[in-house]
């Protein structure tokens, strides 16, 4: 059996549903959710990189990166609001995080 | 089953399965360790497909930088995991419907439709006899400078947001002033003054 | 003054009273004195000048007159068009002529934040002014709902307990009505390729276009006018507003309800309205008995004028789509004694009420021994709301319903009952304030009218005296165009395929004795 | 060998970029109490940009090698982005000079969410598109939790991020769809492959909707609003009045661009998608809004009710429709600021007050600034005479147009609806009685304020012919074949 | 000349109404005496001019267009013809003696000028509707002979009971008027036109046609000339809207007299009179007037034994009088009731006026059961009464006799069943009338004296200027009868109407020369039972005063029913009036707050403030519900276009 396209596509829409999965159900850790969405971007990594490899392309590559750097940076950013909320509250759990509603 | 079937299906399950338990670890720190394991597996899988170049940036950057950061940071946070075990879902039974019908529409979607496009498409088509990093190379700084620059400018904002939202100057921590401290004289420092006998101060 | 333009000049000229208000700086006093000083002069040379309106405008000509155009949004072919005909001017005129009665009226009633009151009352009569006069639709939408914004602000800032509950009702339900006017225009405009309504009068819209065109029209005339069962807006609002909002919105704002089922409903959708005039007749008998009932149970003597009002434009809905010279020329008629009649009673009211602070007849009573001038200019009111042959509110209500008899007798038959009805609640009403027993301390101490008060019922007066007993003076101004709407709907409702709903129609509008009505038997 | 690309169709933004690093570099030599030189020096460098847009080549231009593009409607876009942008910095000072905020960084990250912004609209690729996105967001994410000090304000940021950074997700997974389906991720190519009309495969238009849905959550149309009245709520003042404008014509123009050039011929296929969202926005920012005692909330909610009432023009998907959009949201943009210069003015007793009724009678201890205040709340009801009337009646007016009959007659319903809300607040200044005056405002609220009020209501009524021909040509850009 | 004798009062009005202040009370009897007397005496030159001159004498004048709409052209015109010239004397004549008499009777009150303005509006609305050249302005003077009803009854306003009866009288009227309103709407249906002339000639080309109302189809003359027929029934108080006649009695005696009894209620026989020849197409609208008018006869005349009040015997008399009026109308004998409307103007003027006498003396008493015994304290009084009932009574040779014998000859004469019944009726009727009168009679004059001492003590003739009319009247009141008997009904009718009236000619000719012709015991019977009557009256009150007493406790229900007037204000109480105020209240409270209020803006308000609770709970303040909503929106939206 060749490993084909769908494989990889398969995998990385898996990993996607995890990614999301885990976001909306996690309601203890405000950190899970950021690895979660971390899950999703290399979901979208793989993707994208399968479609490059086999449409013989270097776009989907390209992009790959560009995004891995834009997840570099969200990550930090998000790790210090994660911490600045942690200061302020001190808590991330998820559950806590409902000041405003409404 | 070629050897090549076997990697992927070996990557692809742990990936999945690392992932699982990112989402599920009941401690973060673990969490934190599922999510390198995922990484490299997908940098693995990464290299079965003939991206190198990405799956080293995958290992170099995500691993290196952005995991350890998360590390840290869990670490740093101190939390007390005890209060955080209990259990997570309230919505579980919707939520697993809605994740299982994206799941399932997701991958129905690439396994049933998917469609090879027209011809013709690829426009920085890496020469045969150029690497797959060479082949990068060329067209990142020349046809992608302009997202180059401007992800550029983007770690620059991710820096200044770093520090805005972290970097505190505390009144009243004391630094060390090297060139005060050389710089301090006796007679700054020390007066001395005769003190009459049993006069009392 | 033929070459200005006066319409433009009396649209806005109270804008610049009410801005030269708005820079008025000084103490609360002096503030409030020059405020009503401006807005009194201003709206007095406005009325002046609309009187040049009346001094150029040909009657013979049933068309628009003196029309001014400019370029205004040319991308989307919306420009300022402003003229009047026979419709229209009389309005025109009505929003200029009670403005300064208004501020007369409020002059020593308001006494708080003057300066806005004056302000509001001022941009009301542009937006009513602008909409009467408005020949594009665009143009014609933005004054009909700009009226919202300073009555809305008079009723909440100046009415009674239940004034944001009313001014919010009052909004809400004319705003709910319009929007849906917003998408007719639309249509049409997609339709015709232009906001010009002299194009849009001529044009002959797809019949069933013109069905849904009709709906959206007649929801948002029938909050404004009202018609039953979108009338609960009103009693509160008239209830609650002061005075000069009352008389606004009675005397002018229900009118733009009328004109604008006659001049959209009727004279854009001659289709529409022959296809819809028996739900229209049903609705107008509902609300003329309906209201002239309630308003037989109320307490509350604005109230009670308020749902007279309801059953007085139950007449000039049910007037306009009889289709006939009677009924449409009654309505317009109607439309204009409501004006005056209305605006004075609410005006008498506001007398009484300045002067004892409540609303309920039974706190009166006996008025006509320390009040008789004030008894006198009542009378005349209440009479004329009656529809007493001789006073104006008579030729209107007889016309409509002679012109409904000839469509369809139970709709005569049924609004006939108007007059018997609408005579008991006025009379109670007057019978509650002025007579019985002068035996209330508080009443006895009201003094009688003063001569400020006497300065703008005695105009009134002598409009509803004059249009009872000549009312041609009023009428010639508007039959020729009130015929020419006919003889258009006719002339279009051929060109649809459909002759006139019922022979009686087209008999009495050829001025023929309406012989086709009447099937001669062999007996 | 590799020549050097054409910078001019650029030449904006690559201001805009050494202008925001130089201030950077300004702030952080000049160290505290630099903030109002720093922010004085983005405006300035805000307006050179305006200058820049305004005098620039009108036509279509291409650069960098298909990633970015240049038009009428970038530039039409772009001149509201920037005029917003340098309102709110204006505004903004005084806020965090009292709040203790001020610090150089803000309007540094203003100006860089600024020059994401340009990016954004300019882009012309899935690239540019996320690169522009992600140099916004990450801007805003920052600004959001600025005020880092106060809780509501880090939670704020944290929802922020973490629902944007699902948000990206979601638009990353579509664009590889797309890419993956179709083999390009230029919009150019994107536009030539979908011309046929033949019926796309179902992974493009899964695509479309993912990357739609990361878009719909920029501009905060229901469903993936969420985040919007949370996040107005905690950040602070200034970042939420910024948040209100910016950023929503930014995401709009891009939503735009995307939707009509790459999948223009797709119309049938997101018409659907952009007619619930619209409907659900609409209805949504109505009812909710009703229930709001904070201020801030509820803009919050009007603005996605406001973005239900653009998405209307774009539902019909005509040139029509978009330059509808294009007005909504020019007049959208005066009415919000000058609605939130007088939210910033809310103080009282050197305190920040934010609920709706610290307003009460406002009509007596500042009656203008309650009348400009009455004029922004009717105007954003849409009634005429006011300048919100326009921005609803193009709109409609494409929706009928197009034939979205029961969207139009809905909108208008829930147009009315939202009327309640906004009475609420005349209601409040005007009705009800005086509790504790505000402060008086600052200058430049105060001029703001002003300006604003005067162009929805005699200045717009006077010159809107300019505004409307602009947005016509704009549009008309877009739709060049 | 004419316009002099139809404004001369409306000027009179209006100076002593505004003016009334500075011309002083004085200075307003003068000139309202002044003009109505003027305005008399020019009616008389008139009815020489036309009444006696021949019908070409007849003649229209045009003032000015009054509504002018399409077909539709009334003009407000003076319509004289003999009609007219007659109406003019009495209405004239009736109200100047009236206008006099009231500055005697209201001396004492306070608001003379007032009074006065009232009384000259009322005549020259009256004026207004007998001069109309068509039904609108005949319509415009029936409304304003109502409004100055209302007035004058409720003329002390700050009595409750006279503000009762003035709305009351406005409303019933009004009923009237609903139906003589749609009567005119229908003529305009079916002629074109409103005007006199132009429906009379084309009465006979329209006679065969029929009319669509309410959805049947009836014959068209028929139709309008009963809806024109409510209406006066409304302002003549016929029996069905006759109860407001004795309430109104509230007012002061004057207006009883001039209003209530000689001018405005005869306004209904007037109409039909004048629209005569539409009548006369309509035979089935007459048989209706007949039976109605006969009916009222008799019903009025029953409840008119068993009253107490004077003014109210004499209101229920004037109703039955109406009757009377009717039914010859009903029988086609125009002419003679208009005769009768004269000869009834005088007598009942004069009764009425008498007895404003009577209660002037007895200090404002009206219970009869109060009076008694005064005869010789107010002798010309007594005189005039006599006079009066006499007349009232159709005793030979009094004004009375001679129409209400004409009256019973065309009943008879008719040979119709209705015309029958009528007779038969109506004879009953004298009969009763007979008995009241003298019950009236004795009751206020004979006997021994009821009244308390201090007003016995008070009893005093009325002054010159209020005996002076009386005289008058009385002079009318004997000799008008027999003086106009030629003219109206006798040999020179035809020649003396001319064209005002119109009769079809049966096999006998007219009605009125067949009236001529019948039996010699038709004419006999009036009087015999007139006098059958006194001597009833004259047994039950003078020789056996407790027979009465002992009459009623025999016939208790039956008393009762008649005593309380057959129940009619219970009746329109129980079936009108509650049940509208009822359902003003249930509309308004029920329709327009709970049904209208409640479907619609309330209940749209409170659908929306419930969603709006949903739509706020639905933001939780949790990052993952937020989440959970955009993958739900992503999920639905990609399954949509997966399902689709």
């Amino acid at each position: 059996m060749e490993i084909g396209l769908s494989h990889y596509l398969t995998v990385a829409a898996m990993l996607f549903t995890l990614g999301v999965f885990g976001i909306f159900l996690n309601r203890k850790n405000v950190i899970i959710i950021l690895m979660s969405i971390e899950l999703i971007l290399l979901a979208v990594n793989i993707n994208l990189v399968a479609f490059s490899a086999f449409l013989g392309d270097l776009v989907g590559q390209i992009f790959t990166m560009f995004i891995l750097t834009v997840a570099a940076a969200e990550a930090a950013i998000g790790l210090a609001i994660l911490v600045v909320y942690f200061r302020n509250r001190g808590t991330i759990a998820v559950e806590d995080i409902n000041m405003m509603k409404g | 089953m070629t050897l090549t079937a076997l990697a992927f299906y070996a990557f692809a399950t742990i990936l999945l399965a690392s992932a699982v338990r990112v989402i599920t670890a009941k401690n973060p720190v673990h969490s934190v360790l599922f999510l390198i394991l995922a990484f490299f597996n997908a940098a693995g899988l990464f290299v079965l497909i003939g991206a190198e170049f990405v799956a080293f940036i995958l290992v170099i950057v995500y691993v290196g930088a952005v995991a350890v950061l998360f590390l840290f940071v869990v670490m740093m946070l101190d939390i007390d995991f005890q209060q955080l075990r209990s259990g997570f879902l309230q919505n579980l039974p919707v939520g697993i419907i809605v994740g299982l019908i994206l799941a399932v529409e997701l991958v129905a979607l690439v396994a049933l439709h998917y469609v090879q496009p027209g011809a013709g498409v690829a426009t920085a088509a890496p020469a045969a006899a150029v690497s797959n990093t060479e082949a990068i190379g060329r067209v990142l700084y020349t046809d992608y400078v302009y997202a180059f620059q401007a992800s550029g400018l983007i770690l620059l904002v991710a820096m200044i947001g770093a520090i805005v939202l972290t970097l505190r100057h505390r009144a009243g921590v004391r630094r060390q002033q090297i060139a005060q401290q050389l710089d301090r004289k006796r007679s700054d420092v020390v007066a001395i003054r005769k003190v009459p006998t049993r006069g009392g101060v | 003054m033929a070459d200005l333009p006066i319409l433009t000049l009396t649209t806005f000229l109270p804008l610049v009273g009410a801005f030269f208000i708005l820079v008025i700086r000084g103490d609360a006093e002096t503030v409030a004195r020059n405020a009503r000083a401006v807005a009194l002069w201003t709206s007095l040379i406005t009325f002046i000048i609309s009187l040049f309106i009346l001094t150029n405008f040909d009657p013979s000509n049933p068309g628009f007159q003196l029309v001014e155009e400019y370029a205004w949004l040319p991308s989307y072919k919306i420009a300022y068009i402003k003229g009047v005909d026979g419709v229209s001017i009389w309005f025109v005129l009505a929003s200029t002529f009670l403005t300064p009665i208004c501020v007369l009226a409020s002059w020593t009633s308001v006494e708080k934040r003057v300066k806005e009151f004056m302000i509001a009352l001022l941009v009301l009569e542009t937006m009513m002014v602008g909409m009467f006069t408005a020949l594009d639709f665009v143009l014609f939408y933005l004054f009909f709902e700009g009226v919202l914004l300073p009555m809305f602000l008079l009723i909440g800032v100046w009415g009674g307990p239940q004034r944001v509950y009313a001014a919010y009702k009052f909004f809400l339900y004319t705003f709910i009505g319009s929007v849906l006017m917003l998408l007719a225009i639309l249509a049409m405009y997609l339709t015709t390729g232009t906001m010009d309504m002299r194009v849009m009068l001529d044009y002959q819209f797809a019949s069933d276009l013109q069905k849904w065109l009709w709906v959206a029209f007649f929801i948002a005339f029938a909050v404004k006018t009202p018609i039953w069962p979108l009338h609960t807006w009103l009693p509160f609002a008239h209830v609650e507003a002061p005075t000069a909002g009352s008389v606004m919105l009675a005397g002018v704002m229900l009118k733009m309800g009328g004109y604008g089922l006659i001049r959209a409903n009727v004279q854009m959708l001659p289709v529409g309205t022959a296809w819809a005039t028996d739900f229209v007749f049903v609705l107008s008998v509902v609300a003329i008995m309906y209201a002239s009932l309630v308003a037989l149970a109320q307490t509350d003597m604005k109230k009670m004028i308020a749902y007279s009002s309801v059953a007085h434009m139950g007449y000039v809905t049910m007037g306009i789509f009889t289709m006939n010279h009677q009924g449409l020329d009654g309505a317009m008629f109607q439309m204009l004694s409501h004006t005056v009649v209305s605006a004075a009673l609410f005006l008498c009211i506001g007398v009484a009420y300045n002067r004892l602070h409540t609303r309920e007849m039974a706190a009166y009573g006996g008025l006509a021994h320390n009040m008789p001038r004030y008894a006198v200019v009542f009378m005349v009111f209440m009479l004329a709301s009656v529809g007493l042959p001789g006073t104006s509110g008579f030729v209107g209500e007889f016309l409509t319903m002679l012109g409904a008899f000839q469509v369809n007798t139970w709709v005569a038959f049924f609004a006939a009952t108007g007059l018997v009805l609408g005579a008991a609640y006025m009379l109670l009403l007057y019978r509650m304030l002025f007579f019985g027993k002068l035996d209330k301390p508080e009443v006895k101490a009201m003094p009688d009218l003063s001569w400020q008060e006497m300065a703008y019922f005695a105009p009134l007066i002598a409009i509803v005296l004059i249009m009872g007993v000549y009312p041609a003076s009023f009428k010639d101004v508007y039959m020729p165009t009130v015929e020419k709407i006919l003889t258009d709907h006719q002339a279009s409702l051929q060109a649809a395929g459909l002759t006139a709903p019922a022979p009686v129609q087209a008999a009495s509008i050829e001025t023929v004795a309406p012989a086709a009505a009447v099937n001669a038997s062999e007996n | 060998m590799q020549t050097l690309p054409d910078l001019l169709p650029a030449l904006p933004e690559i201001v805009l970029a050494c202008a925001g690093m130089a201030l950077l570099m300004i702030g952080v030599f000049r160290g505290e109490g630099s903030l109002r030189l720093v922010s004085w020096l983005a405006v300035a460098a805000l307006v050179v940009v305006g200058v820049l847009l305004v005098q620039g080549p009108a036509e279509r231009a291409v650069t960098f090698s298909g990633l970015f593009v240049s038009d009428a409607f970038g530039i039409f876009a772009k001149l509201l982005i920037v005029t917003a942008s340098a309102l709110s910095i204006i505004l903004s000072m005084n806020y965090l000079e009292r709040e203790q905020l001020a610090r150089f960084e803000y309007p540094v990250l203003l100006v860089f969410a600024t020059l994401g912004m340009l990016a954004m609209v300019s882009a012309n690729n899935l690239i540019s598109l996320y690169i522009g996105l992600e140099l916004q967001s990450l801007s805003l994410y920052v600004v959001a939790a600025f005020r880092r000090d106060v809780a509501k304000s880090s939670e704020a940021g944290l929802k922020y991020f973490v629902l944007g950074a699902l948000s990206s997700g979601l638009l990353l997974y579509g664009a590889s769809l797309v890419y993956g389906f179709t083999g390009t991720t230029s919009f150019d190519r994107l536009a030539v492959m979908f011309a046929g009309g033949a019926t796309p495969p179902l992974g493009v238009i899964v695509g479309m909707v993912f990357v739609a849905a990361g878009l719909a959550f920029k501009i905060s149309a229901v469903p993936f609003h969420m985040w919007t009245p949370d996040v107005y709520e905690g950040a602070p003042t200034s970042v939420t009045a910024f948040f209100a404008v910016a950023p929503k014509v930014a995401a709009m123009s891009l939503f735009i661009r995307v939707l009509t050039e790459p999948f223009g011929h797709l119309l049938p296929q997101w018409q659907q998608v952009i007619w619930f969202c619209s409907l659900a926005s609409m209805i949504i920012g109505a009812l909710a809004a009703i229930q709001q005692t904070n201020i801030k909330r509820l803009m919050a909610y009007s603005s996605i009710g406001h973005i239900g009432y653009a998405l209307v023009g774009l539902a019909a998907g005509s040139q029509e429709g978009v330059r509808g959009v294009l007005i909504y949201l020019a007049i959208y943009l005066a009415m919000n600021v000058g609605t939130f210069a007088i939210i910033l003015s809310m103080r009282q007793q050197g305190r920040m007050v934010e609920r709706i009724s610290d307003l009460a009678g406002l009509s007596k201890s500042h009656p203008l600034m309650a009348f400009a205040m009455a004029m922004f709340m009717f105007s954003m009801a849409g009634v005429p005479p006011l300048a919100g009337f326009f921005g609803k009646f193009y709109v409609f007016m494409s929706a009928i147009q197009a034939g979205l009959y029961g969207l139009a007659i809905l909108g208008v319903l829930t147009s009315v609806a939202s009327c309640y809300y906004y009475l609420r607040i005349i209601k409040v200044m005007y009705f009800d009685d005086l509790v504790e005056p505000l402060e008086r405002p600052g200058r430049a609220a105060a001029l703001v304020m002003t300006g604003t009020a005067l162009f929805i209501f005699p200045v717009f009524y006077l010159f809107a012919e300019p505004l409307l021909s602009g947005a016509g040509a704009a549009a008309a850009a877009l739709f060049h074949g | 000349m004419e316009i002099a004798a139809i404004f001369l009062p409306l000027a009179a009005a209006f100076i002593a109404g505004f003016f009334g202040r500075f011309i002083g009370d004085r200075g307003a009897q003068i000139v309202t005496c002044a003009a109505v007397l003027a305005a008399a005496a020019i009616s008389v030159m008139l009815f020489m001019q036309i009444g006696l001159g021949g019908p070409e004498a007849a003649r229209t004048v045009e003032l000015f267009t009054w509504i002018d709409s399409g077909s539709f052209e009334v003009s407000w015109a003076l319509r004289l013809d003999t009609l007219t010239a007659v109406m003019l004397v009495v209405v004239n004549g009736v109200s100047a003696m009236v206008h006099v008499y009231s500055v005697g009777y209201m001396s004492h009150d306070p608001s003379k000028a007032r009074f006065m303005a009232y009384l000259s509006l009322f005549t020259f609305m009256m004026l207004m509707l007998v001069t109309a050249d068509n039904l609108l302005q005949m319509f415009f003077g029936w409304e304003g002979v109502g409004l100055a009803s209302y007035l004058l009854i409720n003329f002390w306003f700050h009595k409750t009971s006279a503000n009762d009866a003035s709305m009351k009288a406005f409303l019933v009227n009004r009923v009237g008027d609903f139906g003589f309103a749609l009567g005119i709407m229908a003529v305009f249906l079916i002629f074109g036109t409103i005007q006199f002339d132009q429906i009379f000639a084309q009465v006979a080309a329209k006679a065969d046609l029929s009319i669509n109302f309410l959805g049947f189809q009836v014959h068209a003359l028929t139709c309008a000339c009963l809806l024109l027929f409510v209406g006066a029934m409304g302002k003549s108080a016929q029996l069905g809207l006759h109860t407001w006649l004795p309430d109104a009695m509230e007012g002061p005696t004057p207006v009883s007299a001039l209003i209530h009894a000689a001018t405005m209620v005869t306004a209904g026989v007037f109409m039909l009179a004048r629209m005569s020849p539409v009548f006369e197409y309509a035979p089935a609208a007459l048989s209706f007037v007949t039976v109605m008018g006969a009916l009222t006869a008799i019903v009025a005349a029953t409840i008119g034994m068993t009253q107490f009040d004077i003014k109210r015997v004499i209101a229920y008399s004037t109703m039955s009088q109406l009757g009377y009026m009717f039914f010859a109308i009903g029988v086609g004998a125009y002419p003679a009731a208009v005769f009768h409307l004269m000869t009834h103007a005088f007598f009942k003027a004069l009764l009425f006026l008498g007895a404003g006498s009577v209660i002037h003396a007895m200090s404002d008493e009206q219970d009869m059961r109060n009076m008694g015994g005064i005869w010789k304290l107010i002798p010309v009084t007594y005189v005039m009464m006599w006079i009066g009932n006499l007349a009232l009574a159709g005793i030979p040779f009094f004004a009375g006799y001679y129409s209400k014998d004409m009256i019973l000859e065309v009943a008879y004469a008719k040979h119709t069943a209705a015309g029958s019944f009528a007779f038969w009726l109506g004879l009953g009727a004298a009969l009763m009338t007979a008995f009241y009168s003298w019950r009236l009679l004795i009751l206020t004059f004979h006997g021994r004296p009821r009244a308390n001492e201090t007003v016995m003590a008070h009893v005093h003739e009325s002054p010159l200027v209020m005996l002076l009319p009386l005289c008058v009247l009385a002079v009318g009141a004997l000799f008008s009868g027999w003086v106009a008997y030629d003219w109206f009904v006798g040999h020179d009718w035809a020649e003396f109407w001319g064209e005002s009236i119109l009769m079809r000619a049966g096999e006998h000719g007219t009605i009125i020369d067949a009236a001529h012709h019948v039996p010699a015991w038709v004419p006999l019977s009036p009087f015999i039972a007139g006098l059958i009557g006194i001597a009833l009256a004259y047994l039950f009150y003078m020789i056996k005063p407790d027979l009465p007493g002992q009459f009623v406790g025999a016939f208790r229900s039956l008393h009762g029913i008649v005593f309380r007037k057959y129940y009619f204000d219970e009746l329109y109480n129980a079936l009108f009036v509650k049940p509208a105020m009822a359902l003003g209240f249930g509309l308004w409270k029920g329709g327009d707050q709970v049904v209208i209020d409640g479907f619609g803006p309330d209940g749209a308000a409170r659908v929306t403030r419930g969603l709006s609770v949903v739509a706020s709970r639905l933001q939780t303040g949790y990052v993952f519900h937020y989440a959970f909503v955009m993958v739900i929106g992503v999920v639905a939206l990609v399954g949509w276009f997966w399902f689709r």
